[in-house]
């Protein structure tokens, strides 16, 4: 094997003979310094692999051929070939990427840039702590060199900044390791160690300046101002190798002094860490420029590994997984959307709409943003969920919330970016051209995350498990997405076809009914997409995506598999609702409550985790401690889902603004993802309260009024699809009641309350999609009169607000009728009065559905309106025949799911005879009632037909109508603000308190952030100050306290 | 002046912590393991007379290949930064100098070469060596320079030789680990006889190297500077 | 079932149409007497109906329009028929066996809400102002009513409106309205609201808008509504004397019993001025639903 | 006054000046002021490392006629801190030409030496 010094000898002797060449042979120089790069990369990969898989022990490498401490020795280990290996990598990649600039700015950039790396991967080897001083200088300054790349004013200021802020930083550092070597007498840092220096008067401080020192490096908040504007000013491709490659070195670096420290050290480390973590992320809040974003995101990130390192004592063994995870992710992903930044070349983060121009770029971008703030399948997902558990593990409650709340903002931000580059406005944006080489590096980093990904998944043990084979499928129907609509919905209905029937058998209770929901429910509305022409690109990945993640919530077993499909469906969903018209808002605001929730869930997870070996959903039977707690954060998280009233905002938007046969899934089918959630929880964890405070009372409330509040808002829409929105919000607060009510009875509403919601809510999206298809709006009062020009559209909507009005004798009464008996033996009669209100205001939002949209005056511009395609009418038409044969067979739907709920609740179920159903209260013959009803409506028609059978049709506007003759089918249509006197009424209620709230908070959060990052106001010198401050101030904590570094 | 107060506080309790570092000290009596190592030792393993010679260059090569690397560097950015756009025009505007200056400097400047040239031959026998030598031939450059401002160096030779002795310090390194016991080790060459020039194994090559290569990027330095004066 | 509970059930039918129908005149007849009016024969509503069914010419708007007062007519009789009308009487049971209270609440909403559909088609836009006040009106209601229900409920802890009135019986002051006070007052303010009469009349709005929702009905069609007319509120009263006034045990009794309720909404009728739809929600959502609350508590 | 040796007064001249310039640089608003003041501190660390190093009564590391050979141990002053020394002024002196050339290639983009007149980037 190649030995480590061969790293040095290569890259020196490039660096040296780069002088030889001129300007003239530049393609030559360029490889000549490929080469080294890539000889590096091989020499670091090399050992690493040995080290991976031969069983390769330690080497030390002396130099001058002594030993240390006399004289300066390297050290090529696991770990350091793991950080070499990233590090060259990332380098050869910037190197490539580098291309154009490099060749063009002539040799010395060239030198500088092999440097630069040489720098760092000796500092990695090096285990001499003067050694380790003169080679991060050579990093620093090398990295002050490539920050002038362009030669700009801005650059050079930055890198002015930059050189001040690192000569100081190194000064200091210097000073530590003089004072080291006046009190160890050496500067082998294994030597160091055995001191243990922080017990000497004097020699805790120099190890306190060199720990802060090498902290400093890694540009903590708020002492990192010149960093920040070194990211805004450099050239991309050298932010990159900044964010990426440093930062990775420096923290190997903290590493490898941190035995110098001891214990004491971590308490610093964390403080530093999280501090910057939360500031770095919230000041990032307010930043709308690409690079200085990135700048933020960085270091942030880089807080949490500081925060990761600080943690140790109570991360244990897993800290190297945590940590490396988190960095892998950093590194790669920072570094893919640093070179993203070069290709698209817009200042403004909103600039970035230009990237869709090329979908790929896209799909490139959303897997670093997904990687950085931590989603499946990407190695942070896998550290992020171990961090909790191990914080939650050692009761580490409030690093585990601060963790959670910093890693939030960091993707409100985030995703706002993603946002802007997937909806925003990209008419008038520059064009960009894609060059081989600078699309080359975005890929390879890209797919390491993957790849990583993976591998880290297997090295988890539990999570080897995980399913990943509808993954495969996606990235199948990614592979065919050229191919058209049709044969990519046929293979989706299949693939889903097909995993239901191998999945069936398997499925049992509960799981199975949420399984028919979830895969049936998809395959109906996947029918409508055959109404769809062209290509209708990247859609059937998301779609398989969200229901990948749909099936694994179903199959999942432990916590993780829950989490892993939790949040894959969570990205498949985010990315159908951004696809819709005007989403941009709406769905980053979906994306946010559903990190916040998935962050609950997360920390629930990890609580209950506390004492308990095994990652089973289990373990949430019976936990050991904070049970109350651990329930409230998985509800609330699972509420976000279900879009409680306070958790709904962004549930209207997401599901109106989403294309025709996105709404119903998102609407119909995801939602029940979060009812499945509660499910899962209330069947394990069974009562909960605080003291004396029943927690399902209150969740019972939270239904009650989610429903009242959902269904009025719902009457005062004026969007047909908001409308439906609004009304899902409402239908969930029923069964969010009725889940709370911990009983057969409640559970039986609920269930079938979210079987019936699926279907007619498919039904109404489907077919007031189709509505809108044909003519063009949204706003109901545009239309009007559109029953003779789609009847079947019309009968459709007519079954489905009969069932959410909960009429007899269709099906929607059941569930109705249940609630009442559920409610009369529990005894909630507020909450369930509030909910029974509800019920009736569902009528206000039914009728003015169905009358603005098909009653009333026609309109002129819709005389040749047609019918719904076929396409859109044959899902609404099967699930109409399940909804008919529910209703006149009761039992058929009834039944199976009081059977899946009896093993839990037994007390109170339904005793059926035939179709009549008896409670302890009352009883009720759904079929019977359906004969009834039908017998005296044919006599009574009969009666009318008899006596009246020469009615004669008339003309739109033959009306009576005060003796004149009205012209105008928009005057006559009375449909705009059609509940006026009941807005006047209660309209209160419904004034806009909660996005009032949110929008409060986010204000709130953002001034704040503007008024902070004022500190960094561009000058040098407070830059120092700010450098020097944070010593002195960290010097107090550090030694002012009992507590003594 | 807010702000020079909190400045003033801050640099207090930075004054604060170094005399806590420093409050221990009390000054050496004697050598501690490892310098006592280096002075027992030292001539006998490395074989030259001026100890700190032996640490730089040998016990601690490493650190002097970096420190050589950081002039590069900071030769190169200079370079880089300052480098004349060629087919820009070249108006700079400069002060005649005086007859004694110019006259002083013809004899001077050889004088001075071969002064650090003496330096970093002998680094390993007196106080001196590579980066004084350097220093000591930039400077007579800076001389040579203020004299005759109006004078090209010649940017190319200034390269070559920086570059050659950079490459020979590696190949000396790396021929360290090849024939001799590691990176940058003495004893490739036989340490001969201690206190004489020829003494004290690949050190005078090393120094020579190290003193061609400071001196060339000084030099490098300077001229960049002295060539962007006035420079629009 | 047997096929001689049709029979009953048409029986049924036709005594409360015929009773409901002379109710709607008699009132009428005392209301005008009362406003020192001569007022309609007491036979009127017999005749306007036979008037209507006589017309010659008779139009439509669409599907809709022409099934909405079959589905009013059916929401009325099935109200009727879900419910015990003669207590202890099986043939007067009618079709009770197959639902409780609850199917009756909600069945009444099967003919306003397809009522509701059919006016809408008829595309006038007074019928539409009509339905917006109905609806609006209704709801509010609902929960003082609600409530009420589910106290009455509790207080006799079963839905079956048989086993209600079976735990009436035996003297008045085991009636709902003695032994549940507030509840029973919930319901019946709840039941002025359901009455549609003054003050919470402005539906049908006789003054202003020609009729509300029934605007554009005549002939035939606006005759299926009129029987509703007598059939829906003649139900309606028998549905709280069960609740609350103990039910009746023969028609004399019921004819009684349902005759003094109807006055309580008359009386306020004459007494108090109609209401805006919004001051009526407000109001239906403050006084008796503070009541309701009250009922639900000390249950 | 028995404390103050030679290396105590070295050290604490190294304090004040590491001090003095960090005062410097923090307070003076001109470019080339400023660089000064690093060099002031980066000077003034050489001088706390060559205290540091110092050991009483000793000669330089160099063996010449002044030191016994047969004694070195016993007569020479520490050589690492020297050799550091030498590295770190190595390290200023090409920090302290960057700085320069920085600068001087502000001052060609703006023509001033103010250090407030390049607070383009911030927040």
């Amino acid at each position: 094997m190649v030995g480590p010094i061969y790293i040095i000898a290569i890259a020196l002797g490039t660096a040296f003979s780069l002088g030889f060449f001129k300007k003239a042979n530049s393609n030559f120089s360029f490889a000549f310094m490929l080469f080294a790069m890539a000889f590096m990369t091989f020499i670091s990969g090399q050992w690493l692999y040995a080290f991976l898989t031969q069983q390769q022990e330690t080497i030390q490498i002396f130099t001058a051929g002594f030993k240390p401490p006399f004289s300066i020795s390297l050290q090529m280990g696991l770990h350091e070939s793991v950080f070499l290996s990233l590090i060259n990598i990332i380098g050869l990649l910037a190197a490539i990427y580098l291309y154009d600039q490099l060749r063009e700015k002539g040799v010395q950039m060239m030198m500088i840039f092999v440097l630069l790396f040489m720098g760092l991967n000796v500092v990695i080897m090096t285990r001499d702590i003067f050694n380790l001083f003169v080679f991060l200088e050579i990093a620093s300054i090398a990295t002050a060199g490539l920050i002038i790349l362009d030669k700009s004013i801005n650059a050079t200021s930055a890198g002015f900044k930059y050189i001040i802020a690192t000569a100081i930083i190194s000064g200091i550092l210097l000073i530590g390791i003089i004072a080291i070597y006046y009190f160890a007498g050496s500067l082998f840092i294994n030597d160091i160690i055995k001191l243990n220096l922080i017990y000497v008067k004097g020699g805790a401080v120099a190890v306190f300046l060199v720990l802060i020192a090498i902290i400093l490096e890694l540009k903590p908040f708020p002492a990192n101002g010149w960093a920040l504007d070194v990211y805004e000013a450099a050239h991309p491709g050298i932010g990159a190798v900044i964010s990426a490659a440093s930062a990775s070195a420096g923290i190997f670096v903290l590493a490898k002094i941190l035995p110098i420290v001891g214990d004491p050290g971590y308490y610093i480390i964390g403080l530093i860490g999280i501090i910057t973590f939360l500031g770095s992320n919230l000041l990032g809040l307010k930043q709308d420029k690409a690079n200085r974003l990135l700048g933020y995101s960085s270091i942030g990130q880089i807080g949490l590994l500081l925060t990761i390192i600080g943690l140790t004592p109570y991360l244990g063994d897993k800290t190297l997984f945590i940590a490396f995870g988190v960095l892998i992710s950093h590194a790669l992903a920072k570094a893919g959307l640093f070179w993203l930044a070069g290709i698209i070349n817009s200042e403004q983060i909103k600039g970035w709409a230009a990237i869709r121009r090329n979908p790929h770029l896209l799909v490139l971008m959303g897997t670093f943003i997904f990687a950085l703030v931590g989603f499946p399948p990407f190695p942070s997902f896998f550290a992020k969920w171990e961090l909790i558990m191990q914080l939650a593990n050692n009761d580490k409650i409030l690093w585990l919330a601060l963790i959670l709340i910093g890693s939030f903002i960091e993707g409100i931000y985030l995703f706002r970016w993603f946002g802007y580059a997937i909806k925003g406005e990209n008419e008038d944006l520059p064009e960009f051209k894609i060059q081989w080489n600078k699309i080359i590096p975005v890929i390879v980093s890209a797919l390491g995350l993957y790849a990583i990904g993976y591998y880290y998944s297997t090295l988890t043990g539990l999570a080897a498990n995980l399913n990943y084979i509808p993954l495969l499928f996606i990235i199948f129907l990614y592979a065919i997405d050229f191919l058209p609509v049709y044969i990519k919905n046929t293979i989706s209905i299949a693939g889903i076809g097909y995993y239901l029937y191998i999945t069936f058998p398997d499925l049992e209770e509960f799981r199975l009914i949420f399984a028919l929901i979830f895969l049936v429910g998809g395959i109906i509305i996947l029918l409508a997409g055959y109404a769809k022409k062209g290509r209708r690109s990247g859609f059937y990945p998301l779609v398989m995506m969200m229901f990948a993640g749909l099936i694994g919530l179903i199959e999942a077993n432990t916590t993780l598999e829950f989490f892993f499909a939790w949040e894959i469906m969570t990205i498949g969903s985010y990315f159908l609702i951004i696809r819709g018209k005007k989403s941009m808002t709406h769905a980053l605001s979906y994306m946010l409550f559903s990190v916040g929730g998935a962050y609950l869930i997360l920390a629930g997870f990890g609580l209950a985790h506390i004492g308990q070996s095994s990652y089973s959903l289990d373990i949430l039977a019976n936990v050991q401690s904070y049970a109350p707690i651990i329930f409230t954060l998985l509800a609330i998280g699972f509420m976000t889902k279900t879009a409680s009233i306070g958790l709904h905002i962004w549930l209207p938007g997401a599901h109106a603004e989403a294309e025709s046969d996105v709404s119903p899934m998102v609407s119909a089918i995801l939602l029940k993802a979060g009812v499945f959630g509660l499910i899962v929880l209330m069947l394990k964890m069974g009562a909960q309260s605080f003291g004396s405070f029943d927690i399902y009372y209150a969740l019972a409330w939270i239904g009650a009024i989610t429903a009242v509040m959902g269904n009025m808002m719902a009457a005062f829409q004026e969007d047909a699809k908001r409308l439906l929105a609004y009304s899902s919000i409402g239908f969930l607060g029923y069964a969010l009641f009725g889940l709370a009510l911990m009983s057969h009875l409640g559970w039986l509403a609920a269930v079938s309350l979210s079987v019936v919601h699926f279907m007619f809510k498919t039904l109404l999206f489907l077919a007031i999609g189709g509505v809108v298809m044909r003519v063009k709006t949204k706003e109901m009062y545009k239309m009007g009169g559109l029953i003779k020009k789609m009847p079947f559209t019309f009968i459709s909507v007519l079954m489905g607000i009969i069932v959410i009005a909960g009429v007899p004798p269709l099906t929607g009464f059941g569930g109705k009728w249940i609630l009442y008996n559920a409610v009369l033996e529990k005894g909630w009669f507020l909450p369930a009065g509030a909910i029974f209100f509800a019920g009736i205001i569902a009528f206000l939002y039914c009728f003015r559905l169905i009358h603005a949209i098909f009653l009333g005056q026609l309109k002129d511009e819709h005389r040749e309106v047609k019918e719904a395609p076929f396409w859109m009418l044959l899902p609404q038409y099967i699930i109409l025949a399940v909804i008919m044969l529910f209703s006149a067979i009761p039992n058929s739907l009834l039944k199976p799911i009081g059977e899946a709920i009896m093993p839990y609740f037994s007390e109170g179920a339904l005793e059926w005879q035939g179709n009549l159903a008896i409670s302890n209260f009352g009883y009720w013959n759904g079929e019977l009632i359906m004969y009834i009803v039908g017998g005296i409506f044919v006599v009574v028609f009969g009666w009318l037909w008899f006596m009246n059978r020469n009615a004669q049709e008339v003309k739109q506007f033959n009306i009576g109508y005060s003796a004149e003759r009205p012209s105008l089918p928009e005057t006559t249509h009375f449909a705009y603000n059609f509940f006026a006197p009941y807005k006047k009424a209660l309209g209160f209620l419904v004034s806009p308190i909660i996005s009032d709230f949110w929008e409060a908070v986010s204000e709130g959060i953002h001034a704040i952030a503007d008024k902070i990052r004022r500190i960094y106001d561009g000058n040098a010198q407070t830059y120092v100050l700010h450098i020097i401050a944070f010593i002195v101030i960290f010097y107090l904590i550090a030694f002012g306290g009992s507590y003594g570094i | 002046m807010v702000k020079n107060s909190l400045i003033f506080i801050v640099l207090i309790g930075f004054a604060v912590l170094l005399a806590d570092l420093f409050v221990g000290f009390n000054g050496n009596t004697d050598l501690n393991t490892l310098a006592n190592h280096y002075a027992v030792s030292g001539p006998e393993e490395v074989g030259s007379a001026n100890l700190v010679t032996a640490v730089v260059v040998t016990y601690r090569g490493l650190d002097t290949l970096g420190e050589v690397t950081i002039l590069f560097l900071a030769a190169a950015i200079v370079s880089f930064l300052l480098k004349v756009e060629a087919g820009a025009s070249r108006n700079r505007k400069l002060r005649s100098t005086s007859e004694i200056l110019d006259t002083a400097s013809k004899i001077l400047v050889p004088v001075i070469f071969l002064f650090g040239i003496y330096v970093f031959i002998n680094g390993h026998l007196s106080p001196g060596g590579g980066f004084q030598g350097g220093a000591i031939i930039a400077s007579g450059l800076v001389l040579m320079l203020l004299a005759q401002p109006a004078k090209e160096v010649g940017h190319k030779l200034i390269t070559l030789v920086e570059s050659i002795s950079g490459i020979s310090f590696v190949l000396i390194g790396v021929a360290g680990v090849l024939f001799a016991a590691g990176f940058l080790d003495n004893k490739l060459l036989s340490l001969g006889k201690f206190g004489t020039i020829f003494s004290a194994g690949v050190i005078p090559v090393i120094y020579i190297f190290v003193g061609l290569k400071v001196g060339a990027e000084l030099s490098g330095i300077i001229t960049n500077l002295q060539e962007n004066q006035n420079e629009a | 079932m047997e096929f001689k509970n049709i029979g009953y059930a048409l029986l049924t039918i036709f005594i409360v149409l015929n009773y409901g129908l002379i109710l709607q005149g008699v009132v009428r007849k005392i209301g005008a007497r009362v406003g020192r009016r001569y007022g309609i024969r007491w036979y009127q509503p017999y005749i306007d109906i036979i008037k209507n069914y006589a017309k010659r010419s008779t139009i439509t708007h669409g599907v809709m329009f022409y099934i909405a007062p079959v589905f009013r007519l059916t929401g009325g009789i099935g109200l009727l028929l879900f419910m015990p009308v003669i207590f202890g009487s099986d043939i007067f049971g009618n079709f009770s066996f197959a639902g409780d209270l609850v199917l009756v609440l909600y069945f009444q909403f099967f003919g306003i809400l397809g009522m509701a559909l059919g006016a809408a088609e008829s595309g006038h836009p007074y019928s539409a102002i009509g339905i917006s006040r109905g609806l609006s009106q209704v709801t509010s209601f609902e929960l003082p009513l609600t409530l009420g229900v589910l106290a009455v409920a509790m207080q006799y802890q079963t839905l079956n409106i048989t086993e209600i009135v079976a735990a009436q019986q035996g003297g008045f002051m085991n009636w709902t309205i003695i032994t549940n006070p507030f509840a029973a007052i919930a319901m019946l303010i709840a039941f002025l609201g359901a009455m549609g009469r003054s003050p919470f009349d402005v539906v049908l709005a006789p003054q202003e808008i020609p009729i509300g929702p029934p605007t554009e009905f005549q002939s035939g069609l606006l005759g299926v509504l009129q029987l509703n007319r007598a059939i829906f509120p003649a139900a309606k009263l028998i549905l709280f004397m069960n609740l609350l006034f103990g039910g009746a045990t023969n028609w004399a009794e019921l004819i009684l019993k349902t005759f003094l309720i109807y006055m309580w909404p008359v009386f306020v009728g004459t007494v108090f001025p109609r209401f805006r739809v919004d001051q009526s929600i407000r109001w239906f959502l403050t006084v008796p639903l503070i009541i309701g609350i009250i009922a639900i508590i000390l249950i | 006054m028995e404390n103050l040796n030679l290396e105590i007064i070295t050290l604490i001249t190294g304090i004040i000046l590491v001090l003095i310039g960090i005062w410097g640089l923090l307070t003076q608003k001109n470019l080339i002021k400023i660089v000064i003041g690093f060099t002031l501190f980066n000077t003034g660390i050489h001088i706390i490392m060559v205290s540091i190093g110092y050991v009483k009564n000793r000669t330089a590391p160099i063996i010449d006629q002044s030191v016994n050979i047969n004694d070195v141990g016993n007569s020479v002053v520490d050589p690492v801190p020297q050799a550091l020394v030498l590295t770190a002024i190595v390290i200023g002196l090409g920090v302290t030409a960057l700085m320069l050339t920085y600068v001087l290639k502000m001052y060609q983009k703006r023509k001033s030496l103010e250090i407030n007149n390049y607070n383009d980037l911030k927040w």
